[in-house]
């Protein structure tokens, strides 16, 4: 395993001193282990909060702050953080006004967020949570744990977070965080697997001549294994499902989101990125912003997920909002 | 205690001899010994079997939730009550396991304490009937049915089995219901998953070995063996 | 070789038309590949311009817009600029007040440059150039290429371009690049080698227990391979020499940079970050701004590198200025 | 042409016979071909050895270069003196190769252009005096001097041998500097390079061979295989 780390069970502890200490103007931890936005509660403001394993930097820390998240529960890598932390998290932000949990939809995730949101309702904190599922790897089944939160999450987290920075109340922001989930399809490939620290080798082999399509993002396998192919055949793979999905279509606006796992270069993804705005072209569909970088990560894995978000002038006037957070800034 | 009992008698109304084994604190913490040492010892089996079919951190959650659990259970006072005891199990878990294993199981002691209440030992019938309230504590949680390649897989036999065999007494109760988890942990073994991470990989998820089924029946092995040890 | 791309050839072309469809908004590609800020010439403005080799990214191209680059002339990967870009690049921004050149000292770069400011200068067009040599791996010797450049390049790019967009002239915007290549001192690591997508295979082999120390950018060997050390270790690795070199003091104040190769995930990044806040408070050296990213790169390369600036009052406000690129974005 | 000349003679003011060996367009061309030849075949093997104290571009920046200058050369009218044939190598390769050896091979052939002039055909001595025209453009380029570990070591050297063999014509002095250059380039292997990128390494670039030593050779054995072939 060849990680800058110093013991596999201190990495996310001293990545988040790390964060403090860099970042001190925007945010600050507090027991046991949430990134709060330094300058919270914010009174009549909702509070917007999220989190899940950790592995996925700057998700979700890095979202922390004005036009964004309120705070962000990190937990072990790759594993759910405890209600512990979501509960503390609610309670440090609550400003009067009730709090959102965005909630990727993964079992545990979902499980872990639910026991917090009781216990602060019990608190008399209004709580709503949206649970956001957008990957198209996955079917969609009422019989099953359905699909996985990857890419939209970041996306829903700048538009949420600009909707309540400016006042919107606790329905509003609910339902807009809805509306995203609901407009948003994603789908991610990995060219290698990546090493969870505590367990100190790779979680899946792969041959020199294969990828991955259809991974989530916690290293686990895709839906398929398939030999290695070209830029564009990966994004023609990752992209038609999403298109066909929702589907986007001829006259749809849309932000488009390039998004990288961690270990795969900037050069790649505008490589991606080239194709991904010609294929909408082709369909007709307008992107009206788009976004390419590693955001939203696994570790050390190379790959890329791509997402769509189909999106109103509202949207778009909130996603250019003011934002100013470690990981993403405009306008302020 | 918690072995066979010093005074066995004629259990009333039944015509067989029911062996007074008692579960009470000391075989409870027996069993958190137990389980938690099993547990790291196949942390890497239990991460190796998350690895291929889910992120690889199954064998390390539950390996940092037992480490805490001993800790805590350390701590409690001899004359802890079982409820007490299994409330404290069941809120450390929640609070260091994360994930799905962590309100799972977390969710299955805070049941089994509801159930023993202020008991200070538990015997047969009620570690059955605690046994099974667990069981609906985590089918309501996971929302999981039998087949769907979860924990639920191992325990739901295992409860079964505890309960036919609970007239031979709880050790040979626990017996079965080790025996029955194993059975139910390899019988979903080719199933392809509909719940939890497994189920994300579609048909690829068959023919892998469930994560949370083998640690459920590690847990019943080490109940099993805290009691009839 | 596992990368997203279409063919070894295409990589640094469509990337940049990546680019172009991604960023149009902030720049355009002209002809021989040069990435030229949308608005250029700017009239009386002190034109900024940088390059290199490609693989790097998101320098140069990322960091041209408003507050920085005026342009970047990327090379083939890894391979510095031929003349002809840079001479394109100087006519595409002079807009009368003269044109500064940002080397990375580089033999092929310097000469590149040298030979566009020789072409430009016939051509009537005032050019001026700074060669940026930071990396204190290399030692210092006038008998010698001298040092790479290497992180402080990305700081004097920022610096720098605040410095011309406020219509500074073209000796005090030199001055001023001189000035912070003077206070700049970086060193770098690598834990991985990476792979030149036209040479097919990883330039260097290396063993699971192995790093490189001293590396530059372009997935070259270290001065040194060492035995793999915990991130404290590494971090002490490369900063201590930092430290020593300029030398950084009691009471001096810093701009510190933690960038990764590529290949590095961000919460890695953190984990050396919180080291160097702890070495620098320990030498009485204040850290009044931070870059925490992956900004000048090779390629896929997993590892990282450190950057201090010794700044003043000046130099900071021209940090925190508007800058609106591709990569860098604040203020704006 | 370009072979030994159809009318040998004694030239004026010598005592040996200086066979009529001239450099002209035809041999130009083949010189470009056999070069670009060798250049794309050996690409894997000179990138190698940048990998090893570079960064593993100079067979594919090399192979680049030429394959352009190729099709220029190509273009050219069967009536271009060599200094216009010779600028255009030159400009092409500043124009398509970068890195180090773009600006260095270019001004190499600028400045045989310039050494050359209008000629349609040099001999010996002319083609010896622009060579070394060539040696200083790079050198005063680089700024490296002997055993800084660079193609100069073996272009200097190859020059030299060149002079010292001219008066036995220019296949002869054109074999003495093929040999010279591998002799060159092999002495300097063991040496820490001092210019370039390899210089970087400090110690660690010792005993690797030059990659630009490596293709001057190339280059070298090219035109006395185009002269001589
Ligand atoms: N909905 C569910 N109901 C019951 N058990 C579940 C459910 N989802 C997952 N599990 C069990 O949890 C195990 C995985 O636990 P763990 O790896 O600790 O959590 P995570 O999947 O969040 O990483 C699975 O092997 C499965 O047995
Ligand atoms: N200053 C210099 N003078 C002469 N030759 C040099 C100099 N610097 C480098 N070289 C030659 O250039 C070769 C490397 O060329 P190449 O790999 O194409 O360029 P780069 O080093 O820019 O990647 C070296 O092997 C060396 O022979
Ligand atoms: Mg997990
Ligand atoms: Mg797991
Ligand atoms: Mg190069
Ligand atoms: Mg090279």
């Amino acid at each position: 395993m060849k990680k800058l780390i110093n013991a596999p069970d201190a990495v996310v502890d001293e990545a988040l001193a790390g964060m403090t200490a860099a970042h001190g103007d925007l945010l600050k931890v507090i027991e046991p282990n949430v990134v709060v936005r330094a300058d919270a509660p914010r009174s009549g403001k909702v509070g917007i909060i999220s989190g899940g394993g950790s592995g996925h930097e700057p998700m979700h820390g890095g979202f922390v702050g004005l036009g964004m998240l309120d705070a962000a529960c990190p937990g072990a890598v790759f594993t759910s953080p405890v209600p512990d932390q979501m509960l503390a998290a609610t309670k440090a932000v609550d400003g009067g006004a009730g709090v959102l949990h965005i909630v990727k939809n993964y079992t545990g995730d979902v499980m872990n967020f639910e026991l917090a949101a009781e216990l602060a309702q019990a608190e008399g904190i209004e709580v709503t949570s949206v649970v956001i599922a957008d990957d198209v790897a996955v079917q969609d089944s009422l019989y099953t744990a359905g699909r996985r939160g990857v890419g939209g999450t970041v996306l829903a987290e700048k538009i949420v977070g600009a909707a309540a920075e400016e006042g919107q109340d606790l329905a509003a922001v609910t339902a807009l965080c809805q509306k995203v989930q609901d407009n948003v399809r994603s789908m991610g490939m990995a060219l290698t697997s990546c090493t969870v620290p505590a367990a100190g080798k790779p979680t899946f082999e792969i041959g020199d001549d294969e990828m991955e399509i259809g991974v989530g993002i916690h290293g686990e396998p895709g839906r398929e294994r398939r030999k290695l192919a070209s830029a564009d055949e990966i994004t023609e793979a990752l992209l038609t499902p999403i298109l066909d999905d929702l589907p986007f279509g001829s006259g749809d606006r849309v932000i488009a989101f390039v998004n990288g796992m961690g270990g795969t270069p900037l050069i790649e993804l505008y490589v991606v990125y080239n194709k991904v705005a010609a294929m909408c072209a082709d369909r007709g569909v307008t992107i009206e912003r788009n976004l390419i970088g590693s955001y939203i990560t696994s570790l050390e894995m190379a790959g890329a997920s791509i997402t769509l978000l189909k999106v109103d002038d509202e949207m778009l006037r909130l996603w250019d909002a003011p934002v100013h957070t470690p990981a993403l800034r405009w306008g302020a | 205690m918690g072995r066979t009992g010093a005074h066995p008698g004629i259990a009333l109304g039944s015509l067989s001899v029911w062996p007074m084994t008692t579960f009470d604190l000391a075989a409870l913490r027996r069993f958190v010994d137990t389980f938690a040492d099993r547990l790291h010892e196949r942390k890497d089996e239990l991460t190796a079997l998350d690895s291929a079919i889910g992120d690889a951190d199954h064998g390390i959650n539950m390996d940092r939730g037992f480490t805490a659990v001993r800790g805590k259970v350390a701590e409690l006072d001899d004359g802890t009550d079982l409820g007490t005891a299994a409330k404290t199990i069941g809120m450390t878990l929640i609070s260091t396991v994360g994930g799905a294993s962590g309100p799972l199981y977390g969710t299955f002691f805070l049941r089994l304490a509801t159930s023993l209440g202020e008991r200070s030992e538990a015997d047969a019938e009620a570690l059955g009937v605690a046994l099974r309230a667990g069981l609906e504590g985590v089918a309501q949680r996971g929302k999981a049915v039998l087949d769907d390649k979860t924990m639920i897989d191992a325990m739901s036999p295992a409860i079964d089995a505890y309960d036919g065999a609970a007239s031979d007494g709880m050790a040979a109760a626990l017996n079965a219901a080790a025996e029955a988890a194993a059975t139910g942990r390899d019988r979903i073994t080719p199933l392809v998953a509909r719940k939890g991470r497994a189920s994300y990989l579609g048909e690829r998820s068959a023919n892998h070995q469930d994560p949370g089924a083998t640690s459920t029946t590690v847990m019943f092995e080490s109940l099993r063996d805290a009691v009839d040890g």
